[in-house]
């Protein structure tokens, strides 16, 4: 467990550091702060006297020290845009692509598992053969496509379903949510199946074919040769085994995940983090970029921990403690 | 047809002498895996697999030295420092007198043609992608450079020929082949050069029972056509009553006995042999007569103190649980690492 | 009458050029509490038709031909169902590797308690209870801890004996064993097989065991069946057919272990290599590899010579059976 | 020569490619889609690239067959009044560009710093793997995203719309070198195990024969997988990166482009201009990742498992 605690910190503390740096050299690099202070009026010995003041003639890491204290207390400046911590105006937006991910996850993980279940145990029945076309075709859909498909169908086409925004949301604590309203709800459901768009068919492609595997091994044959009944082997001895290598690359997929937000969120106009990033890039607003860096950065660390955990949990040979395995 | 139980009136002298070798595998864990609590205090422990414990042994010209032991007993590392494929963690290797172990890679080349080597997968030994022409040829140019095409084609027919494969499919690739067939390439290509030393590792034991048959014999007209040495590693030990002309028991990387291959299925010495000999599946009637051995293997990670042998032998005593035995000469040729054997206390 | 009787059992797979047939009319039986050996090479069928009998073939394999019977039952013409209750219930199953045998993320618990909750009407208590006494009949120090580990935490020898464990949960009266201790190391082989046999000799269990090796086959079984690319070629006592076998192929397969040749001669081989099952000779598919082949066993497959419990597929051995 | 002529021709890969209408139907698809991109300049009947061949009065014109659509414009026209049909060939023939290029760098950079890791191991190899673990948690879009966010900042619009073709080689190409990496890895791990790999070293020949002559034809099946599988991803990647307006500029549209020029017309009915060069993108990726499935059903290789 000890190994395992450092080991994770250990790697927590080595992606800050890289975002950090990245961070850092975006607001050392984009755009000038003075200009967004000063305007272009003050001359420039005024500036450089500004300048020296405001420490941005300092060796590189004497800045860097500075940026790095200040984020550690939470302080990444203020957007240029909104005239508020950056830190703040992301934060607000965090539920919003919260919800969205929820959403898009629970129906990866209702779908996939059911279905490349089926197609492992079924590899001949037209069914499988169906979601095997159409996965396929589904992986090559980009998902910005599938979103603006889905708007032209079932908002513009059938006007059935919301296109943007989250609708009416209610707040509960910090926490602006959309699950608490059928407005709420129905705004959600085009954004979460486009960003499913690409995961799902994956996913069914992974189970099914990890699943496939599994059910060649020979501790399957000698749960058959036991007399077990069928549901017992498929979903506990051979589903088991299958979901170590998924959750693997469940945890990969995070990252993707969180970069298909901002496409997903850029057609739907959802107001969530994802949108914001690319405002805040195209308005060069650069705390908030930093800012966004930052949370994305603590969401990978997070997600990776909670993904690891839980395949020692199902993995009896992995010991977290690294001891005797 | 030779009696191979006749050895020492051709044997001249050690072709290769073994001193004090040991080979240990660090487990590859980072960092981090290697701390642990220990008493509330947090240690440092580097683990490593204990493969081969200081193993002396001599290879003597024109022998067939067997190898045996169960898995995990270290006997294929044994081959592989040998043939320089693992670096030993310390002891010396020295063949016909010149220490090998320690030579860069281009001293050891002229080594590399007196010494060769024969695998035990025969689906993993020959590259998928060569044919058995490109295979038989390749250490033959490395080693000859300005051998012409002729003379290269001249010894692959030649070679394909004394192993038993038919010549006029050098084009073919290992696919083509059986098992039993790509064990004779295997032999081939470690014939090619004219190799004096042959180290054998398992070579048969992938194959079914009438072909290991066609193998052995093969690997013994070679021996006798041209005055080679063997080093055979196996865990069977029916083969190595009737291939060895020595045996060398190994358990848990150290050796246990080393005797001539007729007084050790006579009279083997260390219990640890003895029960070996005894678990042999026999043709023969009625139940089988073996010697129980209790306990479990130790793992070669944490290996006991002693004599590794005392938790699974039933003549073990106090001396055997604190303090390690060396070979020591027996009547009958044989040497045997065993307290009991020494003090009169096995029979 | 017999306890399980297979009769003319035929195997075929479907392939990409047309169906491979892995077994060709294979017929024997086994009487209550007999032990029988099934001896081949790799490609020989044996496997095949332990797996036959309990109708589990791997995919796309399937009985083309042939009856199982089973305490008066077809094992063939049952339907899913019914053959899950003969499947570890009255004929249990013992792999070859210990390793794979054993669901890595189960305990050795729950995949005993299950089978005893799958076939006989005991609670989770009674289960575990039974389990522990098993494990302890198969020697398992300290079993009410075993119980709780996973397969990974035990070495190799005591995994095959949580396997035999589970094979005895549920006092079954046939025991078939696919190479039970090919994986093994030798001394751990002979305890594991002296174990598996006094356990079927004490409680009345048949055991059908397949192996390649003749030496366990002598030492355990009380009958042989000898198989070739698919076929039974020979079948006896295995006193008869160690001592004197009479197919050519048996009898070179005996010839061929170092024991049968002085130390330092060279070994009685076989030429040849078994035929592919996408490659059977016509006739006897033994005849390329036979020193005594003769006309006809290029053209024509051999029908069974028997003499009393003894059988031999082999125009040569009927030869001269007539000539006598 | 004949040899590996006789090895190809008898290879389950050509027996199976015949028997296959799936493989061979996308074969025949992406080479059409190849050749008439790349020959677009001879064959388009307009020159996107050349501002006084367009018209502006011409924006926005339906598909011919509607109607008011114009003979001249098979698939219409776009916002700015260029031809559908030509602008989508130049534009494919971009996408493929770039596509194929980022993954000849990304397989350059993988192979090599697969083989690196695969063959010596150690530090070497735990360095660069626990580097492609993080970063193949960030995923190649986020990568790409953040860093040409960055340099189109910095640079300013102009100078990045003259550079975007390079950049975006650069990108998508660096960012994807871990899924190269650790196949690569993987298989020469499992190559190097084998006995033939001992049997070469026994002759004495040197590690880089061994990897370059051995160990290397013997990992290139998983290779050929992975290459057909990135291509159709790299596309896909340019594609969401034009869309998010990081990627090719409106004048030189690859496919990504043109669908976000015309994201915003599709309220106002214009559904061609994001139609047309969706459907070309989707059947692209599609047949690509149609021929990578039937090249992995075929060869079958152990892809990377953790």
């Amino acid at each position: 467990m000890i190994a395992f605690l450092v080991r994770r910190f250990g790697q927590a503390l080595v992606v800050m550091f890289v975002i950090s740096l990245i961070s850092f050299s975006i607001q050392d690099n984009l755009g000038d702060p003075l200009r967004e202070m000063v305007g272009q009026s003050v001359s420039e010995a005024e500036r450089q006297a500004l300048r020296d003041e405001m420490g941005l003639n300092d060796p590189f890491l004497v800045q860097y020290w500075r940026f790095l204290k200040k984020a550690v207390r939470g302080d990444l400046g203020d957007s240029y845009f909104f005239k508020k911590p950056a830190l703040d105006v992301i934060l607000e937006k965090f539920p919003a692509t919260m919800e969205l991910v929820i959403g898009a996850t629970l129906i990866i993980l209702f779908l996939s598992i059911p279905i490349g279940v089926y197609c492992a145990i079924n590899p001949r029945s037209w069914f499988t053969k169906l979601m095997m076309g159409m996965s396929i075709v589904g992986i090559s859909i980009p998902v910005f496509l599938t979103a603006i498909m889905l708007i032209y169908l079932f908002s513009i086409g059938l006007g059935w379903l919301p296109s943007f925004g989250r609708g009416e949301t209610t707040m509960i604590g910090f926490w602006e949510t959309g699950f608490l309203t059928r407005d709420g709800l129905l705004h959600l459901i085009l954004p979460s199946i486009a960003l499913s768009s690409i995961m799902l068919p994956l996913f069914i492609r992974l189970i099914r074919s990890e699943m496939m595997e599994v059910l060649e091994q020979d501790y399957i044959r000698f749960a058959w040769a036991k007399g077990l009944s069928r549901t017992r082997i498929w979903f506990l001895h051979a589903l088991k085994n299958t979901l170590l290598p998924v959750i693997t690359v469940g945890g990969v997929q995070i990252g993707t995940m969180i970069a298909y937000t901002i496409l997903t969120e850029t057609v739907f106009q959802w107001p969530g983090m994802g949108f914001l990033f690319l405002e805040a890039v195209n308005r060069v607003d650069t705390p908030l970029i930093i800012a966004y860096l930052i949370v994305v950065g603590v969401i990978f660390v997070i997600t990776n921990t909670l993904v690891d955990l839980i395949y020692g949990l199902v993995n009896p040979t992995v010991r977290l403690a690294g001891g005797q395995a | 047809m030779t009696d191979m139980s006749e050895p020492y009136s051709q044997a001249t002298g050690e072709l290769l002498k073994i001193r004090g070798l040991s080979k240990a595998f660090p487990l590859t864990k980072g960092f981090l895996e290697q701390l642990h609590f220990e008493g509330g205090r947090l240690v440092r422990r580097r683990e490593s697999v204990k493969a081969i414990n200081g193993v002396d042994l001599d290879v003597k010209r024109g022998e067939a030295l067997c190898v045996v032991g169960e898995s995990g007993c270290g006997k294929s590392t044994v081959a592989r420092v040998v043939m320089g494929l693992l670096e030993p963690t310390a002891g010396s290797i020295q063949y016909d007198g010149e220490r090998i172990d320690n030579l860069p890679p281009e001293r050891l080349l002229p080594y590399r043609r007196k010494m060769q080597m024969i695998f035990q997968n025969p689906y993993a030994s020959l590259n998928p992608r060569l044919t058995v022409k490109q295979t038989l040829e390749e250490p033959m140019r490395f080693h000859n450079p300005g051998i012409g095409n002729g003379e290269l084609k001249d010894k692959v027919r030649d070679v394909m020929d004394s192993v038993g494969v038919d010549p006029s499919w050098r084009d073919r690739f290992p696919h083509e082949f059986s098992g039993g067939q790509r064990q004779r390439i295997s032999i081939a290509r470690a014939l090619m050069v004219d190799p004096e030393f042959i180290v054998a590792d398992e070579p048969i034991s992938a194959l079914d029972v009438s072909i290991q048959a066609q193998v052995l014999n093969l690997m013994m007209d070679a021996m006798e056509q041209r005055a080679l040495t063997y080093m055979f590693i196996t865990h069977d030990l029916s083969v190595v009553e009737h291939f060895g002309t020595r045996v060398a028991v190994m358990y848990l990387g150290s050796l246990c006995e080393l005797a001539p291959t007729r007084t050790l299925f006579e009279t083997p010495r260390h219990p640890y042999t003895k029960a070996l000999i005894s678990a042999i599946p026999k043709l023969t009637q009625g139940r089988p007569g073996h010697i129980k051995l209790i306990g479990e293997v130790p793992t070669p990670i944490n290996l006991p103190a002693g004599c590794f042998f005392h938790n699974r032998c039933v003549y073990a005593d106090d001396r055997c649980k604190v303090e390690k035995p060396v070979l020591h000469t027996v009547d009958g040729g044989c040497r045997v690492a065993c307290h009991g054997v020494q003090e009169g206390r096995v029979d | 009458m017999a306890l399980l009787e297979v009769k003319g059992l035929e195997v075929k797979f479907p392939m990409r050029h047309g169906e491979l047939t892995a077994l060709r009319d294979v017929s024997f039986s086994l009487d209550k509490g007999e032990r029988l050996g099934i001896v081949g090479e790799s490609g020989a069928g044996k496997s095949v038709a332990a797996f036959a009998i309990l109708n589990l073939i791997g995919r796309p394999g399937y009985i083309s031909n042939g009856e199982i019977i089973f305490e008066g039952s077809d094992l063939a013409k049952m339907n899913a169902r019914q053959i899950r209750s003969i499947r570890g219930n009255r004929i249990n199953m013992i792999f070859q590797d210990p390793m794979m045998t054993l669901n890595p993320v189960l305990t050795i618990g729950t995949q005993m308690i299950e089978c005893l909750q799958t076939h006989m009407n005991l609670n989770r208590e009674q289960a575990r209870e039974r389990s522990i006494e098993k494990l302890r009949q198969v020697q398992i120090p300290s079993p009410e801890d075993r119980i709780d580990q996973y397969p990974h935490e035990l070495s190799g020898g005591m995994r095959q004996r949580v396997v035999i464990a589970i094979a005895l949960l549920t006092d079954p009266s046939v025991i078939i064993a696919d190479e039970p201790t090919t994986a093994l190391d030798v001394t751990i082989q002979a305890e594991i097989m002296e174990l598996l046999l006094s356990l079927c000799e004490d409680n009345d269990v048949a055991l059908m065991l397949i192996t390649h090796d003749l030496g366990v086959v002598s030492q355990v079984t009380q009958r042989t069946i000898v198989m070739y690319a698919g076929r039974v070629v020979e079948e006896g006592p295995t006193r008869r057919i160690v001592e004197n076998a009479r197919h050519p192929y048996t009898h070179g397969l005996i010839d061929a272990l170092p024991e049968r040749t002085a130390p330092g001669m060279r070994l009685n081989q076989i030429p040849g290599v078994m035929p592919s099952l996408a490659a059977i000779p016509t006739g006897c598919s033994f005849n390329p590899r036979c020193e005594h082949v003769m006309d006809v066993c290029r053209s024509e497959q051999p029908g069974y010579v028997t003499d009393g419990e003894f059988r031999v597929a082999c125009h040569w051995v009927a030869g001269r059976e007539q000539q006598k | 020569m004949t040899r590996y002529w006789r090895l190809f021709k008898d290879s389950t890969l050509l027996y199976s490619f015949g028997r296959d209408k799936v493989a061979m139907a996308s074969f025949s698809v992406l080479l059409l889609l190849v050749v008439l991109s790349f020959s677009s300049p001879l064959i388009a009947p307009f020159d996107p690239y050349d501002p006084a061949g367009i018209d502006i009065m011409d924006s926005d014109i339906p598909p011919s067959w509607q109607e008011e659509g114009d003979p001249r414009f098979t698939l219409g026209t776009d916002a700015q009044g260029r031809d559908m049909l030509s602008t989508m060939l130049y534009g494919t023939r971009i996408s493929i560009t770039i596509g194929l290029f980022a993954v000849l760098l990304q397989s350059v950079l993988g192979i090599l710093l697969g083989l690196a890791a695969g063959y010596f191991g150690g530090r070497i190899d735990s360095f660069l793997m626990r580097l492609a673990d993080i970063q193949l948690s960030f995923s190649t879009l986020m990568v790409a995203i953040v860093v040409l966010a960055v340099f189109q900042a910095s640079f300013g619009t102009e100078l990045y719309n003259d550079l975007a073709i390079f950049m975006l080689i650069l990108v998508i190409g660096i960012a994807e070198w871990p899924q190269y990496a650790r196949t690569v890895r993987a298989s020469v791990l499992a190559e190097k195990k084998k006995e033939y790999v001992d049997a070469v070293r026994v002759i004495g020949l040197g590690s880089r024969r061994i990897m370059l002559r051995h160990i290397l034809p013997n990992t290139l099946s998983p290779i050929l997988v992975i290459s057909t599988v990135q291509v159709a991803n790299a596309i896909m990647s340019e594609a969401a990166l034009s869309f998010l307006g990081l990627g090719m500029p409106v004048n030189k549209p690859s496919l990504g482009s043109l669908i976000n020029s015309g994201f915003e017309y599709i309220l106002s009915g214009s559904w061609w201009i994001t139609a047309f060069p969706a459907i070309v993108l989707v059947i692209l990726v599609l047949v690509i990742n149609l021929l990578g499935d039937w090249l992995r059903d075929v060869l079958n290789p152990k892809l990377y498992k953790n």
